[in-house]
């Protein structure tokens, strides 16, 4: 990746902030000192998340969900069509379709969701490099989940 | 059958929020699926778990089998709740359902099929002992012939075009004065159609009201009936209004066609919860159609039986036999549901959109199921029932004094809403005096926008 | 007495709205009268009509007798209800409202003031039957003689200073063995502390459960118990969480002492509604004392018998006869009520403060009072009780789910409640068995905040 | 604060932003002290003012809630002490003690009003010019309500 080594995020002070926030009420916070700077916010409509949630809903830690909504938002996202289960190779001992940093064509199989026992290929939307591959083999998806960013 | 462990719910909105609580009461893990439409909805914020399976329109999401199976795998659910609507009367999902290895949580496919087909469900209902409006077998000779059935059933009636449809070659006969005229006139006008004057007769119900019996049933052979429900409440078909028990039945009536649905129910052989919807005119009950799910109504039941019919439903389906007998079913006091739409209260347009205040009305003997909250956005995709407000008195009176004050406290601001109408019906002397039929209600709202634009 | 046609409400909160919410459920007109503090309340925008009595300060709003009998003349009101608290059970004020030719909403001010006199009170309910802490009469000669008492008591017994007072001359015996010593002791110090070495005996009780008797009596004779509330879950005197049927009695011991009740009721001739508080201890009851109003936990006992007590509280006061008798009275289910404080959870500080976003929970078995909603404002100046919830169930663990769910799903942003307290609370296993008496909860919240700083 | 020691956040400030937030009404601060920068923001609540009114409350046109409201603010308002029935003058065949453009002197009687058959002067606080008298005789009055302007 990166040749410097990138200045290492403190996960406790974001989450101080964010517990900050939560136990005020506060919708943003923006903090600096010695050099580091932090603002965190939290949009109105996820305001709601203190909200009836008896045991908490999907696990995914607030970065992922992150992540997750900036590879939502990539014009170069394959999404998937469908609920089921992805799997990066024909069968677990072939090598996977596609790897980072592939070039791929126009209708190239990127992945395979099964879905009620039919394996369904994901073809690739366009010409490009793949520059990420978001899902592992085996793991379950659901409609709308982005799965390759291919640019 | 094991004790199920985690429930996928196969629907949105207030049903799937109503099962969701239900299986949270048990203990039992639930799975909440949604379109792209509902990610925000209250039941998948409080699911243990949700999934997307499709995009808004409900033919690839909430109608899709494929998807719905596969959520059910990928989350590990060991059952299935459909609520109403959508895939609820499929009898093919519901096969495909158990051939995956999960539960149903409803009746068996096939009594979904039976009760799906018309004329096989009204020969099955016949057989079992339920009555049905009376017909004629075979053609109709001549005008003495009709009169003499017209006679046996009881005037008016129709006599209708064997070959018919589309409203042609039916005619009525008011009195056994009619019958010979309205014999000509229907064979004349059936020949001229369709080049077949053959007619038959059956009888015709000028002002019913339709009360529904609506039965549980477990796997082991036992059946109970839990009372009636009267939905004459109507507008195009669409259930406004629900209350039970019926103002127009007294408790013998009640108890006898319980009896006789409990009956049927048990000949079928049917199993969990299901409804028998009946036309009801002068103390004669015509069925009309099984109902072989939960439906939208249930909670009226519940407030008068005390009993919680998910929770059955989910025990029922974990092949647990039914806690009670015939006997344990006290039936106490009234209740009455109000629909509450996302619809303009006189032109009936649908009116979604995000909720600005949200406020439900509390206290003793209400009850509210819906998921709308505070800064939701109702989607137009859907059905427009975005609450339902259950109220129990200890008498209709109360139970009709209870429903106004807290219609009275419901805010639902930034859509138009159903409120207004029903705060209306709960002014209608003929509503207090429980004096309606199933065309009451179309009358009424046109009456009353009409005296609204004087 | 005629029927009651307007109603001054005396009183603010989510009691005013609950009385509020059963006199427009009886056609009643409403009047709600509120310091300045309170001009958003929410029963206040509710009323028909409302009258601001004073300044925030309770004394000169809520406590005021003259700016409420006023109110009650401009508004031409005919009956007041005083709610619980404040002025309810002030002998004086009830007197003044029936002088000024209004209706007290509540028993006659006699017994009201009997009730208030803790010695007189104990004397009048000896003498109806009612059983007391079994207490010696006169001083205690010697040793000997309280070792004859104790035996007769049973152990433990607590040796007093019949002067004393601030806990000074008293001693617990906790077996025969420690009678003399106890004795010695006690009397050494009544006599150190007041100048007199008289003590008397009482049985002291280790560990009772607050358990109370619901009563209901007309102006006819009639007399009904709706069975006990069991109110052990208390902190510094405070109940939190109250249940009914009490999970320590048996049908027979709930008749039983409701026999005792409703006579002694009878014999005192004590009106409208009214409960007697006992400690019981192995089986045995003891009159603490009695309140003669509404109390806060009046719901479980109306979800539990199905009866309106705000209503009968309406109705014997215009003079109608109860509808109902002993035997109609059936109990069904079991429902627990959870008080909601605007106080934190731990350290108990009040938190008024203005409300974000507030979603009540709804559904099967599900009931909250509470005049909150999105955007109101909690004032400084009063009790922090901001909401009940409570629920029904057929029993008491379906009832425990219930409130597990409900609990999860209620939002009150803005400020801390006692919310996740309860939460705490349903997950101890000795709240789950039954397990406690009126010290447990004490020491629950001690340990559950020590090892949340661990 | 010490010199270099390990960043952190000092909650007490955030929490004492916040507060003052809730104090003020503001829906955002920026603080930078110190080398500390701080900015906190809150979305606005909206005023619950379309309320659950089910029955309209005290029956007052909006046009005289506003001329109420003008004069609860008016600095001259005399207000009624306690809730009770007010009248202009001591008995039906006297004159009222005040009528609009009188002068009058500081704790001259301006109304009476009637509580518990007790009848309560109530005064002129300051000496000056009566310019509006909002209440008629034998009406009822609240706590608070706006009686006469003197200016």
């Amino acid at each position: 990746m990166a040749k410097q080594p990138k200045p290492d995020i403190d996960e406790k002070l974001v989450r101080k902030l964010a517990s900050l926030m939560e136990e005020t009420g506060l919708t943003e916070i923006e903090y600096g000192v010695d050099g580091i700077n932090i603002r965190v916010s939290k949009s109105a409509n996820i305001a709601y998340s203190t909200a009836p949630v008896a045991a908490p809903a999907v696990p995914a830690a607030p970065v992922a969900l992150e992540q997750t909504t900036n590879a939502a938002a990539h014009p170069g996202t394959v999404k998937s069509p469908m609920v089921g289960v992805v799997y990066t190779s024909s069968d677990p001992d072939s090598p996977a379709f596609i790897t980072v940093g592939d070039t791929v064509s126009e209708g190239q199989t990127l992945l395979l969701i099964e879905a009620m026992k039919v394996f369904n290929p994901i073809l690739a939307p366009k010409a490009g490099r793949v520059t990420q591959i978001l899902v592992e083999s085996g793991s379950p998806v659901e409609f709308g989940e982005p799965l390759v960013i291919v640019e | 059958m094991a004790m199920i462990e985690k429930v996928l719910i196969a629907n949105r909105g207030e049903i799937a929020l109503r099962i969701l609580r239900a299986c949270r009461e048990m203990g039992i893990q639930t799975v909440a699926v949604h379109s792209t439409a509902d990610v925000d909805a209250m039941h998948v914020r409080l699911a243990d778990e949700s999934v997307c399976i499709g995009p808004a329109a409900a033919k690839d999401s909430y109608l899709s089998i494929p998807a719905i199976l596969s959520a059910a795998t990928i989350s590990n659910a060991d059952a299935i709740h459909p609520g109403y609507g959508f895939l609820s009367e499929n009898a093919d999902f519901a096969e495909m359902v158990e051939e995956h290895g999960f539960t149903f949580i409803g009746p068996s496919p096939d009594h979904i099929r039976l009760m799906g087909d018309k004329i096989a469900a009204k020969a099955a209902v016949i057989e079992a002992g339920i009555p049905v409006v009376p017909g004629s077998t075979g053609a109709v000779r001549d005008a003495d012939h009709a009169l003499e059935i017209g006679k046996e059933f009881g005037f008016p009636v129709i006599v209708k075009a064997t070959a018919g449809g589309g409203g042609r070659g039916m005619k009525i006969a008011e009195t056994r004065d009619d019958i010979a005229d309205a014999f000509h006139f229907a064979r004349a006008e059936a020949l001229a159609a369709f080049g077949n004057g053959a007619v038959y007769i059956e009888k015709f119900l000028t002002k019913p009201r339709h009360i529904e019996v609506q039965v549980l049933a477990d796997n082991h052979g036992n059946v109970v009936h839990l009372g009636e429900r009267d939905c004459s409440l109507q507008r195009r078909h669409q259930k406004l209004v629900e209350e039970a028990p019926s103002p127009a039945l007294n408790a013998s009536q009640r108890a006898e066609i319980g009896e006789i649905v409990s009956k049927a129910i048990s000949k079928i052989g049917y199993r969990n919860v299901g409804t028998i919807e009946f036309l009801f005119e002068e103390g004669q009950f015509y069925f009309i159609e099984m109902n072989t799910r939960l439906q939208v109504e249930h909670p009226v039941t519940e407030a008068i039986c005390g009993i919680d019919l998910v929770r059955e439903m989910l025990r029922v389906a974990s092949g647990a036999p039914l806690g009670f007998s015939q006997a344990d079913i006290k039936f106490s006091g009234h209740a009455i549901e109000c629909r509450i739409n996302a619809e303009h209260p006189e032109t009936f347009l649908p009116s979604p959109g995000k909720v600005g205040d949200y406020h439900a009305p509390g206290g003793l003997g209400v009850r509210v199921d819906s998921g709308l909250y505070s800064g939701y956005t109702v989607p137009p995709h859907y059905d427009s029932m975005i609450a339902k407000l259950i109220v129990h008195g200890t008498n209709r009176n109360e139970c009709l004094m209870r429903l106004r004050r807290s219609l009275g406290e419901f805010v639902i601001d930034g859509l138009h809403t159903s409120i207004p109408l029903h705060q209306k019906l709960m002014e209608a002397t003929d509503f207090i005096n429980g004096d309606y039929d199933i065309h009451w209600l179309g009358r009424f709202v046109e009456k009353s926008n009409d005296s609204d634009d004087e």
